[in-house]
């Protein structure tokens, strides 16, 4: 698709809102919808987006394999590390409140910490999954 | 208003599940598919959902149709319609098939009906699920979390145990699609010509590989790629 | 009154048992993973009802009203984490079916089967 | 730190799989797999004996207590199937090593080795939880990784094999979500304990319905007759350790979540005089017991024969349970340990005939008492115990079983089950008499398979032996176990 000319216009402009949008979403998801996962998606779908007008090749320089796996992986060590970490600051697994000196703040930094693994993961989840069937693609055309 | 909308959204479902039924062209099933993911969400948007909604939209009418329609890209999107297939291969006990699948789902969906008939009604503040456990969400989040939407607060606190499970099955998606999709292509290992009638000579050559090369495993590699090992 | 608050589920049961019908019937591998997502989007469905109260709004808290009615947030948590999962579920299943299609140049479930018959037994 | 065992024994393994995931070299991740399997097997110990002196552990979650968060609660018969399945994974990440390093392509090994460690958090999850809805979601866990385990089998056959079972454990999750979906609306809570409490005051046509399609979600999952198609063709074609694993272990975990159904949340008085869930699972398990080993004598190879097998040893677990009684309770969690270590050792045979041989049909089974002695001697010995001979593990649960059958005044089914194990010597001794009793054809110099591989299967067959003479401690945890499901004893 990348002959088409308004479609590489387009989606130059789109993908940047896109990725904006998505971390508005990661953000704002304490006070309306949205939260790590749907972030972690339309993060995804941004990159996804530009890989599929521009092919993947550029897409992978945009944003490689190895960091798409390694965000994969990443973003779970995150979430249980931050269990871990509330067991070793004295509360039980996944308790936030043990993370800061007012349980309040530490609810407040331990979801943001564990919303921010759920769409490191998810992100890079959707990516990988969208390269290896892409690649798949190229090899057979 | 609601009920009209309810009843809307319902109806286009109805409709495009059964599209989805009877459509023969992949492409267009995939699509139909797609579009009951978005008129789901849009039901979920109606009872309360919102962020269900988002998240089905962005997943069931999203990155499922992406992926939906890479999969066509690589395998094609007309399917062999079912009776013309089956009389050219002539698959044991055929004729009665088509008559199973329909007892088994009007069955499992008469027993369904029949376990809704003591259920609470739909909507009904007095129903059970409206009188333990959530209320506790809906009073105490506000000053135990400190945030105002409480499905955050359910998601990542109270239930926070649960989302990690939910991102641990996402990683194990991404570690299956790697598994299946790393694999080199080798059709022709595969393929019929390999396996069809020849297939015990190919066995032989499995027999070989093992025999020959198996006593040291750092020399196990390239060769062991070929008919066997290479997982294709 | 009873059978009023009732018909929404056996809608919902309807939807779901259509998206059953697809997985068991049919045997094309796509479409079989077709009707999966709307077997499980109907049981979704059919959760988040449970969740709803009449007149009720969304589980998002509103600073100083204290006579809001909220719908219930534990299902919509519930049907999250399963979305999440079917999504996964599918991608798994949509990279068998390309593998399946390279293996076996085909992706129809009568087909793969014959061809699975003709081989010896392993 | 001890406090936290129960939650640590999950998470460890959860955080090694994407450290797994992300090396390069199948050693290295062999060596994270096999430390982290052994670690979690010192731990399931340590808290099956804390369990034992202690009594329930309860664990919450993020600190909330029960119905509003999610819990962790382990009592014997708990701790019981998480030892169990932190064993076995103990033994088959060193075993994965040579097997996997002949069978999967290279670059693929760190991924298997992290597919097998989820699928070892989801199991080892589903075990631990006291949340109806968190079992679902490490149920689903265990169940991706082990679509994708099976599909990394050599033959094309896996990739089929893998979407069958896919599809079936897609219906069986399904179901079970249904069925969670309704017990929730009557009750308004996913905790076990609190279902249990809250259930019997709103036992209705709803809860009823509940119950049957957690029956058919879960039966699907353990493949129980008619319901164990998927699992003939998943055994047979997935690699050699990974069926090792799933045999020995997933079909267990899913006869735990049926027992903890049937006994711990719909409670004994629901299940059986309400629903007499018995009178419909006993027949069943007794025509797999019967119609499997039947089907097995006539299988061509070893691989799928050992799961006509399983087939049939699931109809005796799920005899065990529906008899319902103490020592029927007894003699099918008992089976769970003793056919885990059966199977194990049986499969791991397999595997080492097919790192040297290639091959496990019948024909290429000849004349290997000879060329490969551990490892034939060991499929005896297993296969011994398959049958139940005494001095083996296989005897001890017969002998429960029998028992069990016997004090119900069933003796129809105290015959059957000896039928069963009259047929075990048919199967097993096929593939003595080809291994000890035809020669070698082949024109390849077969060897003994190396230590790597052979000492895993030899610690489990020396189990078998063990825990045959010695079955006091095994029986007196089932026993308990059982007490604890039926709410008898302290």
């Amino acid at each position: 698709m990348s002959d088409q000319v308004i479609l590489r216009v387009a989606v130059k402009i789109i993908v940047p809102m896109i990725l904006l949008y998505a971390l508005y979403v990661q953000f704002h998801g304490d006070f309306g919808p949205g939260g790590g996962f749907q972030a972690g998606v339309i993060f995804a779908a941004g990159i996804i987006l530009y890989g599929l007008v521009f092919g993947l090749r550029r897409a992978q320089k945009v944003f490689p394999t190895w960091v798409a796996r390694l965000m994969a992986a990443s973003g779970v060590l995150l979430y249980a590390g931050v269990g871990i970490a509330s067991l070793l600051l004295g509360g039980r697994y996944l308790d936030y409140s043990v993370l800061a000196h007012d349980p309040h703040h530490g609810q407040h930094y331990g979801i943001l910490l564990v919303e921010l693994g759920v769409m490191i993961t998810v992100c890079g989840v959707m990516i990988t999954i969208f390269y290896f069937f892409a690649a798949r693609g190229r090899e057979t055309l | 208003m609601e009920l009209f909308i309810n009843f809307t959204l319902l109806a286009l479902l109805a409709v495009t599940a059964l599209g989805v039924l009877h459509v023969t062209n992949l492409f267009a099933a995939v699509m139909l598919a797609g579009i009951y993911s978005f008129l789901s969400a849009g039901l979920f948007t109606v009872m309360d959902a919102v962020d269900v909604a988002f998240t089905e939209a962005a997943v069931g009418a999203g990155i499922s149709t992406v992926l939906m329609l890479a999969t066509l890209a690589l395998v094609g999107s007309k399917v062999t319609t079912p009776e013309f297939r089956i009389e050219s291969i002539s698959v044991k006990g055929r004729s009665r098939r088509p008559l199973l699948p329909i007892v088994v789902v009007v069955f499992t969906g008469g027993i369904l009906a029949y376990g809704t008939l003591d259920m609470p009604g739909y909507g009904d503040p007095d129903n059970p699920v409206h009188q333990h456990v959530a209320p506790h969400y809906l009073e105490e989040s506000g000053h135990e979390i400190g945030i105002p939407n409480v499905v955050t607060s359910v998601l990542a606190s109270y239930r926070g145990y649960d989302t990690m499970g939910e991102t641990t099955v996402v990683f194990t998606a991404a570690v299956g699609v790697m598994i299946l999709l790393s694999a080199l292509r080798r059709r022709d290992s595969y393929g019929e010509e390999a396996w069809g009638d020849e297939v015990i000579d190919d066995m032989d050559v499995g027999f070989k590989d093992a025999f020959g090369e198996t006593m040291d495993p750092g020399l196990a590699g390239p060769e062991r790629e070929g008919p066997e090992g290479g997982g294709g | 009154m009873r059978i009023l608050g009732l018909y929404n589920y056996w809608i919902f049961i309807f939807l779901m048992m259509v998206g059953f019908y697809i997985l068991i019937s049919r045997r094309n591998l796509v479409k079989k993973i077709l009707g999966l997502n709307i077997f499980q989007t109907s049981v979704f469905i059919f959760y988040i009802s449970l969740g709803k109260i009449t007149g009720g709004t969304a589980p998002i808290l509103v600073e100083g009203e204290s006579e809001v009615v909220y719908s219930n947030p534990l299902p919509h948590v519930l049907i999250l984490t399963a979305i999440v999962v079917g999504v996964s579920t599918t991608a798994v299943a949509l990279s068998l079916v390309v593998r399946i299609k390279e293996a076996y140049g085909t992706i129809e479930g009568a087909e793969i089967n014959a061809m699975d018959n003709r081989m010896p037994p392993p | 730190m001890s406090e936290h065992l129960p939650v640590l024994l999950v998470v460890i393994p959860l955080m090694a799989a994407p450290t797994a995931a992300l090396l390069r070299w199948g050693r290295a991740a062999w060596g994270l797999a096999t430390g982290t399997s052994w670690v979690v097997l010192a731990m399931a110990l340590l808290i099956l004996r804390r369990v034992q002196d202690e009594g329930v552990i309860s664990y919450f979650l993020g600190g909330w207590a029960a119905p509003i968060g999610i819990e962790y609660r382990i009592d014997t018969v708990n701790a019981w199937v998480l030892m169990i399945v932190a064993a076995i994974g103990a033994l088959v990440m060193p075993y994965a090593r040579a097997s996997f390093e002949r069978e999967i392509q290279p670059s693929k090994i760190p991924l298997l080795y992290a597919g097998l460690l989820l699928c070892l958090t989801g199991l080892l999850g589903i075990a631990a939880t006291g949340d109806v809805f968190n079992l679902f979601v490490f149920l689903e866990i265990s169940s991706i990784s082990a679509y994708a385990l099976i599909a990394a089998g050599p033959d094309r056959r896996a990739l089929h094999a893998a979407y069958k079972y896919l599809i079936m454990g897609s219906i069986g999750a399904t179901f079970i979500v249904i069925g969670i979906g309704m017990m929730y609306a009557m009750t308004g809570t996913l905790n076990m304990a609190d279902l249990a409490q809250r259930l019997p005051e709103v036992s209705s046509r709803t809860v009823s319905v509940a119950f049957a399609f957690l029956t058919v979600g879960i039966s699907l999952k353990l493949a129980l007759f008619p319901l164990h198609l998927w699992l003939l063709d998943a055994y047979t074609f997935a690699p050699s350790a990974v069926t090792v694993f799933l045999a020995s272990t997933a079909t267990k975990v899913a006869v735990y979540m049926l027992v903890r159904f049937f006994f711990s949340i719909f409670g004994p008085g629901f299940s059986l005089e309400v629903m007499a869930f018995h009178w419909v699972l006993l027949p069943l398990a007794l025509i797999a017991v019967i119609s499997a080993s039947l089907t097995a004598i006539y299988q061509l190879n070893v691989k799928r024969l050992l799961a006509y097998s399983s087939v049939a040893q699931i109809g005796y677990m799920i005899l065990g349970v529906s008899l319902a009684s103490v020592t029927g309770l007894t003699a099918g969690l008992l089976h769970l340990f003793n056919h885990a270590l059966i199977k194990g050792a049986l499969f791991m045979a397999m595997g080492c005939v097919m790192y040297q041989v290639g091959s496990v049909r019948m024909e290429a089974m000849r004349g290997l008492g000879k060329k490969m002695p551990w490892t034939m001697a060991a499929f005896v010995l297993g296969g011994l115990s398959l049958i139940g001979v005494p001095g083996t593990v296989g005897f001890i649960s017969k002998w429960y079983l029998v028992l069990a059958a016997v004090e119900a005044g069933m003796w129809v089914v105290a015959a059957l089950v000896l039928v069963g194990s009259l047929m075990a010597v048919a199967y097993v001794w096929k593939v003595v008499e080809a291994a000890y009793f035809q020669e070698y054809k082949g024109e390849f110099e077969v060897r003994q398979a190396p230590i790597s591989l052979l000492a895993p299967t030899w610690v489990l067959v020396a189990a078998n032996l063990y825990f045959g003479v010695n079955a006091t401690l095994t029986s007196g945890v089932a026993t308990r176990a059982a007490e604890v499901l039926l709410g008898v004893g302290p």
